[in-house]
């Protein structure tokens, strides 16, 4: 089992016939996952990769194919219209992986989810992939993955690759990996996707991979330290970071205390989570806590 | 992107908030005009996109235009260093001259966006003039904070409530509650990140206005406003990094002796604190993107090895879409470039054809030090530095 | 509030929604002139406030200032009768005199709101200047409507679908999603209950213009739209409406013989079918509301006094804070004004005082029938008219 | 038992201090409504009659007393204001008298509850009633009301309170009486009420009193006649109004088919509803659908 996707996905990809929707949907395909349709306005009738219909809106999409799941690749000033696009069918999972959608695009998107049934993972992120079920919504190398029992979340695409590396290098599998976005308003926290890991029955262990900027490391410590009945390890990048510089990530940025790594850190450790100690060592500091518990 | 104040009042003054009579001067007899205008009796502001310039000297009061003029001159062209700055200080390129206030009361406003609850939150608080951090330690009653939906805008509940806080006479109000209004439309309609009113000021005839103004505009959002193209506020910027930037490159300057060149914001952040465990500094922080092509690692390349204080560069590349032989042929590129570079390269590249990339590089007369993974990295840099030093 | 056109398109007009060149004329001297400025290639039309003017003769085309003034002088002033007006047709106090448009493509736009789904819709059609309700019954796939989120606004996605439906052309498609924008921000901003523009029209040289519109404005939020105070339409309104209006009552005029003073609306209406069901009928609606004083009482008598072709009176009250003794003096305070009365007053009271109210009326010399229950009321009447005739 | 209101109610009045507000929180409390505090702002700290504490906010009410419903007198241009405000602190059930609400406040108000967990019930409206309970969150006069297992819903005040006369009349109590209001957008609908009452084990039959305007009972038509298993008796008033002109009611205007009370009638009566030949019958028609179940 997985959170999130699973062979269950039937996924919609909008933006599928640009370069990278192109690209990802191939590769997502490729992977194993069920990409039952795609969107780009204007160019519906067309066939993608000689499999995957298109369709000129998602309401379109969504009658003659039933997809649960949406991936946006959707330039980003017509992202938001296209997550809202894929809440009002009634699609259940939108990953967004378009990088620099407007921020007061997104809290109102993020208003108009609230309260609806609509689950959405990131903008600016990698996606979703669970290797168990061979199923990849998202953009991360496809072969670096092994199925197996960790999950893995993330504000950084980069990152959890080089998170799954380790493991494998360690000997460890993957239960899904999330990658939330490194927005300063995304939809998903890692506050909601370590509740999925907690009722995951497949997932023994999680890795966390923070950064710096925001608070959401904070409210995932008292998470853990509350409710979460898993070993976490986590990783906070950005320790070295100047203050008031956005570091790549539009959320990466150093403007408050919580936002230091320093904060975050001294908030998971006092929670309980593991803290791995430095970028190379995420496989060794999950192999100890497997041990321990 | 961070605006001026006078960039900042320039906007509000649009949206119909009322602000100080003023004007920015680049030159110190700009100066002295404008304030005879006001009898001499003017504010000189040093416009620098940092805070704590009051304390630093950076604000000073006249009587006389010729004070002023003087003052202008002493800091136009100058470094303000205030507590936020480093020990270089932010250059004073122009100072903003506005008409002095009779001051009844003094409030503090501001408006930004809250990541984990994703509103909008307006604060106000009664107490205006001062560092809002400080009012929160002395007396955090006087803060009240308000969330925004941003669907449905502030809520007449909301204004009634901040309103009361404030225990303003009726007419003041209704200026406030106006006020507010009209800040939280700017806010959301410009698109700004940040708006910080502190102090709005009360004067004692009974006008409401922005004493001072901080914006700070949604980078991701300027592609809709046309007119925030003529803030080009990068002049304050370090050259090496508008170049960089012009690139298309996220590249930020450091102090450090190690120039970095990763994939990704999370691993390039990942790889300044590798660098960090050896004891010595990154030279940079540089993300060349997801879609990276060989120009664009070679542009980057060159950016550092232009600079001379680097003393090794560490590459840290997990190839996905970028592919590890693309990143391999750009140093080949670079090193027709710079035949004579002698500064070491530790290189760790993993994924997509990771291993061509290898057999790329086995021919190069670079100090080419390939390594497996983030540890032997560190240990790597830190055992040449060390030698060297 | 319904609007005449011209009163539509001097709004629309400021919001920055394009309209064809004219004045509002009301005489035909004006009609003279300023069809000339155009020479006389003009349409005149019309100004009343109901549906079907155009098959009715109340909008006609031509080409000299002088059949324009003709046409005008024939009409203003006069009742058109259309298939939405009574027999007795509506005033034509005002023609809307404008250019002629080339027109290239008619289209159909409407904003309202939908009572079940509680949400603003918008229609829009690609066959234009026709009854919806005909477009709807001969090609309903030329028609579709998307519901707006208020909090929302129109979404890009609905924008998208409305214009792909149109088949426009690039510069038009652009146009007309601004048009959609524009019409959208009017409607809700100006409280429009209503705002059909039909047709809109794209002329051969490009524009893209509202050439007709009916607004309705909310009657419940003018008080935020000082600006309507202009638009008195109640020039149009029976005399006796107006009155009643004036004075606070809630008051139709009907064409029947029984007169109707009841508390609450949904009363008001049901006594009108208790008439209904006597084979005789209402001569008004009327609620005096719930909060009414004796005042209103005897204003709502009289007023229904005075209609001299009202043969009997019907008085249902349900007491509740509206007392009926209240309502039983009033009666006595009417008896004094009017003492010839000879009408009968057929009583219905239940609820609060309603036996003190019996008490009160015993010694009137009105002819006063009381009745237990509704059904008992048009039994009364009934024999009462029937006796009568 | 009953709907929507109690025993358990803990009854807010908002615009408690006003005139109407006043009168008709007195009358509550006489009826039993368990009324515990209201909302005026700047008359927080006094005292209604003499044991009702009143506050500036409904958050200091809330958070003071925690009631479950409110009860709103403000007047048409701070009542919507007042709705969402009720909303945001949690109250359960909202009910708003006041009549001359804009339209548009209401849209933006109806789209901000939805997905809410919020019942709102009106505006113009005069209020809920069950008899049964001693409880009364409303306008009506006391003293008509009398308990029993008939539910009553409808448009308009005073023919609510003419039907539970006529009840009266022939021996019978009602279970709980529901105003929904006479605007053209209002909270609850015929529909939202028919399934409150399906469900409610206290009442055996339903009088819906509809009138002219909208197509709300149509929609109720299609439930009667799907899914509704008690039976209903239904009056529509306005058979003879004039077509385009407002009766009183702003929801009450003939513009189009749908809004005739002839095209009502025959939705209800094909549905299975029984109908309410004159409004003098309401009492006898209800005597007879409960003899034939």
């Amino acid at each position: 089992m997985s959170i999130l996707i699973n062979k269950e996905t039937r996924l919609l990809v909008q933006g599928a016939t640009g370069r990278e929707g192109r690209f990802h949907s191939s590769k997502c395909l490729d992977y194993g996952t069920n990409v039952i349709a795609g969107v780009t306005p204007g160019r519906g009738g067309e066939v993608l990769l000689d499999e995957i219909p298109i369709y000129n809106t998602v309401e379109e999409a969504f009658e003659e194919t039933n997809p649960n799941t949406s991936l946006i690749f959707v330039p980003p000033r017509f992202a938001a219209d296209a997550i809202i696009e894929a809440a009002d069918v009634g699609i259940h999972l939108i990953v967004c992986i378009t990088e620099g959608i407007p921020v007061h695009d997104m809290v109102r998107v993020s208003s108009y989810l609230r309260n609806k049934d609509t689950i959405l993972v990131g903008p600016n992120c990698p996606g979703v992939i669970s290797p168990g079920d061979q199923c990849k919504v998202g953009i991360m190398p496809n072969d670096i993955h092994t199925p197996g029992r960790i999950g893995v979340v993330s504000r950084s695409g980069t990152l959890t690759y080089e998170a799954v590396f380790q493991l494998t290098m360690v000997g460890l599998g993957q239960s899904t990996c999330v990658g939330i976005g490194g927005d300063p308003v995304v939809g998903s926290s890692f506050v909601d996707i370590l509740k999925l890991f907690n009722d995951d029955e497949a997932t023994d262990a999680i890795i966390m991979i923070g950064e710096i900027g925001g608070s959401g490391e904070q409210l995932a410590a008292e998470y853990i330290k509350d409710e979460l009945n898993k070993p976490v390890a986590s990783l906070i990048v950005g320790q070295s970071a100047p203050a008031g510089r956005r570091m790549g990530h539009a959320g990466a940025i150093v403007t408050g205390n919580d936002a230091l790594a320093s904060e975050k850190i001294k908030a998971l450790s006092s929670a309980g989570a593991a803290i791995i100690p430095r970028p190379g060592d995420i496989g060794v500091t999950i192999e100890e806590i497997l041990k321990d518990n | 992107m961070k605006l001026h104040e006078y960039q900042s009042k320039n906007i509000l003054s649009q949206e119909l908030i009322q602000i100080p009579k003023g004007t920015v001067c680049f030159d110190p007899n700009a100066v002295y005009e404008f304030a005879d205008t006001l009898n001499g009796k003017v504010v000189v502001k040093a416009q620098v996109l940092t805070g704590g310039r009051g304390k630093a000297g950076g604000v000073k009061i006249f009587s006389s235009s010729a004070q002023a003029k003087k003052f202008a001159s002493s800091i136009l062209g100058t470094n303000l260093v205030t507590h936020q700055t480093g020990n270089d200080g932010a250059l004073v390129s122009s100072v903003l001259v506005e008409e002095l206030l009779e001051i009844q009361q003094e409030l503090y406003v501001s408006i930004s966006i809250d990541s984990n609850c994703k509103l909008p939150f307006l604060i106000v608080c009664a107490a205006g003039g001062m560092d809002i951090e400080e009012i929160a330690q002395i007396s955090p009653e006087q803060i009240l904070r308000e969330d925004i939906d941003p669907l449905f805008g502030l809520k007449e509940y909301q204004l009634r409530k901040l309103i009361k806080l404030l225990a303003l006479p009726d007419d003041q109000s209704d200026s406030f509650r106006k006020f507010l209004s009209a800040i939280w439309d700017t806010f959301q309609k410009n698109d700004f990140s940040l708006l910080e009113i502190n102090p709005v000021v009360i004067t004692s005839d009974g006008r409401l206005l922005a004493a001072d103004a901080k914006i700070e505009i949604d980078d991701d959002a300027i592609f809709r406003h046309k007119e925030y193209q003529k803030f080009d506020n990068d002049s304050e910027k370090d050259l090496v990094e508008k170049r960089a930037n012009d690139l298309g490159l996220n590249y930020i300057k450091l102090d450090g002796e190690v120039g970095c060149v990763v994939n990704g914001a999370g691993l390039a952040m990942a790889t300044m604190d590798i660098v960090n465990e050896t004891g010595f500094q990154p030279a940079n922080f540089l993300d060349v993107g997801g879609g990276a092509d060989q120009q664009k690692i070679v542009d980057s390349l060159r950016i550092i090895l232009e600079e001379k204080h680097i003393q090794a560069i560490l590459i840290n590349i997990f190839g996905g879409v970028l592919r590890c032989d693309v990143v391999a042929n750009s140093i080949l590129e670079i090193e027709k470039e710079y035949p004579n570079e002698i500064r070491p390269f530790v290189i760790r590249m993993l994924g997509t054809n990771s291993e061509i990339a290898s057999q790329i590089l086995q021919d190069t007369k670079l100090n080419i030090i390939m390594v497996n993974n983030l540890n032997e990295a560190s240990a790597k840099i830190k055992s040449f530095l060390s030698s060297e030093i």
